[in-house]
């Protein structure tokens, strides 16, 4: 079993699933002989030509209403890459009025399965417009899924899965995770369900609800408490719309006290989702506050070094977040 | 005899495709735009009865639409229509029951089953796309389609259509720009009325012509008289032509003219003169046709009334059906968000 | 004190202030001659010429980005009026990324003192594309002010408040109280503060939290169940973004038992916020599970008559879940 | 003599308006230059360094930016530049300090005290516009600028740049459109540089020219050779008083390459020649326009050595005072959000 990073677990899915399946088509700014900025897509030009890699003009509206024009044939399925998710919104109009809505609007007529790629996140020195978290905006819209794989293994695993959906997609990548993060990938053909969350520790004291690289340091986090005897359950969502309800509360009335933690603001995100469902469903369970732990509400992360780090979250901020609650 | 006047009066002018239709031909396309105009002008009617909250309406942009389905091959061809495009969408298989049902809210339209809009036109059968309200998006929707055909290998067209006033939107640039970098089979037909709800041409842009916007998108610019079908026939025919050829993208032009207002919730009074709309009603596409064909000898006033009778027949029972037509179970309400999930394992 | 529906006071606010202030300018989509779709703009172009009432092409990015454009020079103060909340979305991009983080990148050196009006919600038979409730997306954002009054007194306190502010204000009018809601508008100058809830009815047994069209519809429910010897609070929230927190924690932390109420879709609505914040600071006074009453988690309103009234709320339906979180 | 030999050189040619320019104003405009590529160099050796994440560049593009800005009034005119626009915000009256501050993400930079990423400038003082990294969305915002200082009765100018794969955005579209319909006094620059990263030219567009795109939105497309400083004044010059005696805007494409890669992130090799980029570094602006006053008598090589001393002391300077400038504090992170309430009590 080969170990990868995130870029190569992502690179390689995308060559195998191309390998099979000829109706995978990938469009977007620099994917082609570029390789991606990121270079999720090297090697694919070279391989597969430039009709299924089409690299296109620089606008995202476009980019995603000629991926709706394609799914909705039948003939392709095409993912597009958005270069990074900060540039997604010229083309939130297509997301949400056409992508999400013509299943519904159609009554199955018309669907489309499109999927869209999108490097999220902060701590790579991007400044206010290269390290949006926005998966907020996109898990309030009906008719989408939203997903936020952070390992080698899921991600292989859920874009296999997402392949397999008749729905448009939202993939975002925590492009801090890309090289960070490494893990075994095995060769064979497993979905990670999408919908499903990941229990990554388990404990009885206190629940961490997390996704993205914020999980990964909520993972460190709850090793570090656990050496001090707090022990928690540590919950990778995964996919953020359908959030899986049933993990969520199935471990919160286990411990009674839940920590929600991510790297997108606070205001009206997905952690407020989280958080209403456990005080609706889990309430008699409950034994503290429904506690969140973001960065503050301002618009994304400031670029000067020291601001950059005090914005981000990291495995300290949340051991001591989970220490009061324990504590509670 | 008029088969023959016809042919001496062909010989004189230089060859034109709509030269080459038949009378049949030449009077399905009249019954086409007949058709369409019986079931809006009843649909304002419906309106104003008080049964149906809300109507737009396509009347006097006939001529384009059915010149346009004609040159197309329905089911094959993809096509994003308007909600103008009633004559158009009829012109490719929808049957006047399906619009009545959406006016309605009833079940049964295969273009929401009432969860839209009346006139926000579907029928994936018949490869026509799915409308939404907000203007333009369809429009880079389109080109997609058009370059799904053109790399599958196909000869499919892809034809949209959009107001004047929708091509201010991002959306319409950035569909052109696909359509002329990759040379796509893609028409885009701007029915050009000269207004946007009351807002005038010269106010939306600043040209004279919209189809001298294509020269920005390396695609090909056609202007024609959107009242006058056969002149429509004939741009759409090199259009699709060059479209079918790997030739690459037009854009056409159709200048028309909505004489009714915007919809039913309008009141074009305050921003028109009356004047400039009774202009305009004497060149209802209808009855410039109408002359045509008469002169033609094609058309007869016996026949005239035939058809007229016949439209309204369709339309009639069109309305019954629909009215008899139950409204949609409120369980519909939450149904299509999604497709099925595959029966997934976690490995 | 004059008897006004909604659309009045809409439009003789925006009358009496341009006649105060020259720097006011309205464009939009037929804001002139025609006097808007809804009229709120009805008589304005013929009092104050086509250079303070501008009819613009039919393009929302521009229309708030020529907004945008024209606040920072400082010359102007313009009120850019969106026909309908549904197509809001062309001008996402300009909104998030350029109005709401002009202040924060520039340190304060630029700011865009902007009003952006749209009227929202169903109820109307303007099917998906005609009804949506959009607000969750922008209350979002840092930097946006949101409101919602839902009064004719609150509209034209808080037009004037929003006035004042140097910073972008998204105005949402429901439309379906345009015509429906009548009340007295006084003559005088004063202004509904933005970021304060009011209570439109006081009661100790539950608190209902809405704003908009569906607070009328709590009011009402209030009174209802009132005679039943159920006695709530109904917070109108009339600001989005800011929430008013000490509103909505004084209340509950008095009955307990918290609902709310509106008609956009649930998923990480302002529903989840106000959850969310009730969850983590009220956990302690909380004697039921804090409670959400929305429509479905559906794209938006259906068209067909009997699924419209399905789907929108009314006091029947608030009265009933006050009745069963009353009897938790 | 120097002077002599210019004065009948230029008696052969038609009147030019960069004629008119002084000795001195032709030194300054090449100072300009010399200034912002020295910034820009000393920028890429402290990324490489490792003192600084990031850097994007806009060596090549100096000659249109520095001969744009000669023709503006500086705090006067409204200029929304690009992240290429080192070379142009300097000439419009901007620090060395001021980018080299920005480039560190250190306190004290008036563009965004170390919120944005570098190159990212605003200057509220100068009238410079503010930056964002999402291209395009400038474009309908100096229009609506544009239209601020005709409304208000000004004759202030609005200028914006962007790169010619920016133009495929929806923005530039709408943009564009405001400033035909309203005969704005706007200029947009387009600094085609024939590449969006990796993407080429014929991959963004079907137009040869994106000046052809003026034609679009009834405004006057003018197409000149981006590294030939003077041939630039000439162009801006003209459009420059097209917009300040209300005749309306321009869309101006400057031809030019950028001769590094697309930042500091990026490598060129894997999508372009390096026979195309050395081709273009023998039209470096500078060089050619070095070989001008060489001609005109106007540098001579001590002359130019001085220059180039004098530039790479002020950058020397500029360098270690940011270097020597504190990171903003931490509680800047939450400062800025909203201006302060006013004191409202409820009536
Ligand atoms: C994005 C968007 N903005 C506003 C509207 C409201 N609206 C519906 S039709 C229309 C005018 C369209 O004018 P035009 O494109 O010329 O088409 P016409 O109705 O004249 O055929 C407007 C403003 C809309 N549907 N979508
Ligand atoms: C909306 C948006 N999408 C993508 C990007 C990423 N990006 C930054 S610069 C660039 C290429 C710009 O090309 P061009 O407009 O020609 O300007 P140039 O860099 O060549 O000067 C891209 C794709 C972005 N900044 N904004
Ligand atoms: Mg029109
Ligand atoms: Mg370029």
């Amino acid at each position: 079993m080969a170990i990868m990073n995130n870029i190569e677990a992502l690179r390689t899915t995308l060559r195998q699933e191309m390998e099979r399946d000829p109706r995978i088509i990938i469009t977007g700014e620099d994917v082609g002989p570029r390789g991606g900025v990121f270079r999720a897509t090297q090697g694919l030009y070279q391989q597969f030509g430039e009709k299924r890699i089409i690299d296109t003009p620089l606008a995202e509206l476009s980019i995603v209403a000629t991926g709706i024009g394609m799914a909705l044939t039948g003939y392709f399925k095409p993912i597009v890459e958005i270069q990074f998710a900060d540039f997604i919104f010229p083309a939130f109009n297509q997301i949400l009025n056409e992508a999400a809505r013509m299943r519904y609007r159609t009554r199955g007529d018309w669907t489309v399965p499109l999927i869209i790629r999108a490097p999220y996140g902060g701590g790579i020195s991007g400044g206010l417009y290269h390290s949006q978290s926005v998966e907020a905006f996109f898990a309030h819209i009906p008719g989408l899924y939203v997903v936020a794989p952070s390992t080698p293994y899921d991600i292989k695993g859920m874009l296999r899965a997402a392949l397999q959906l008749d729905d448009p997609v939202l993939f975002f990548e925590h492009k801090k995770t890309y090289r960070l993060i490494k893990g075994e990938v095995p060769e064979d053909d497993y979905v990670v369900p999408i919908g499903k969350a990941a229990l990554r520790r388990e404990g009885d004291d206190l629940t961490v609800i997390s996704y993205g690289l914020a999980m990964h340091d909520a993972v460190k986090a709850a090793d570090v408490v656990a050496a001090e005897g707090i022990r928690a359950d540590v919950i990778d969502l995964r996919t953020i719309r359908p959030l899986d309800k049933d993990a969520i509360l199935n471990s919160v009335k286990k411990t009674g006290k839940a920590l929600i933690v991510h790297e997108d603001n606070p205001t009206v995100s997905v952690s407020s989702e989280v958080a209403a469902i456990i005080g609706q469903e889990a309430f008699e369970y409950l034994d503290a506050p429904i506690t969140r732990l973001t960065p503050p509400d301002v618009p994304a992360v400031p670029f000067s070094p020291p601001l950059q780090d005090a914005f981000m979250l990291n495995p300290k901020k949340i051991a001591q977040a989970m220490r009061e609650l324990a504590a509670y | 005899m008029a088969t023959a006047a016809r042919k001496s009066q062909k010989s004189q002018q230089s060859e034109r495709p709509s030269d080459k239709l038949t009378d049949d031909q030449l009077l399905q396309l009249y019954k086409s735009m007949v058709l369409g105009r019986k079931v809006d002008e009843r649909s304002w009617v419906m309106n104003r009865q008080g049964r149906a909250p809300f109507h737009i309406s396509g009347i006097g942009h006939e001529a384009i639409q059915v010149a346009a389905a004609a040159t197309l091959r329905p089911g094959y061809d993809w096509f994003y229509p308007y909600y103008r495009d009633l004559a158009f969408v009829l012109a490719m298989g929808m049957k006047p029951v399906d619009h009545l049902r959406g006016l309605l809210g009833k079940a049964g339209d295969p273009s929401s089953n009432g969860i839209q809009m009346p006139s926000h036109y579907s029928n994936a059968k018949l490869r026509i796309g799915s409308i939404s309200s907000p203007v333009g998006t369809q429009v880079p929707i389109a080109a997609g389609t058009a370059l799904a055909s053109k790399l599958k290998g196909t000869d499919e067209v892809t034809v949209v259509c959009l107001g004047e006033g929708s091509t201010s939107q991002g959306d319409f640039h950035e569909g052109l720009n696909w359509a002329g970098v990759h040379k796509l089979p893609f028409i885009c037909i701007v029915q050009n009325n000269q207004y946007a709800i009351s807002v005038p041409m010269e106010k939306e842009m600043a040209v004279k012509n919209v189809a001298d916007r294509a020269i920005a998108y390396g695609v090909k610019g056609l202007v024609v008289d959107g009242n006058d079908v056969l002149a429509c026939y004939d741009v759409m025919f090199e259009a699709v032509q060059r479209a079918r050829n790997g030739k690459g993208a037009t854009l056409v032009e159709a200048k028309t003219y909505r004489v009714t207002p915007h919809s039913s919730d309008d009141d074009d009074r305050t921003y028109r003169s009356r004047k400039e709309v009774e202009k305009w009603k004497k060149r209802d596409p209808i009855m410039l046709f109408e002359k045509v064909l008469f002169e033609r000898g094609i058309l007869t006033e016996d026949l005239r009334q035939e058809i007229d009778a016949w439209a309204i027949q369709e339309v009639d029972q069109a309305e019954e059906e629909a009215i008899n037509s139950p409204y949609p179970d409120v369980s519909e309400m939450t149904k299509h968000l999604y497709g099925p999930m595959p029966n997934w394992e976690e490995a």
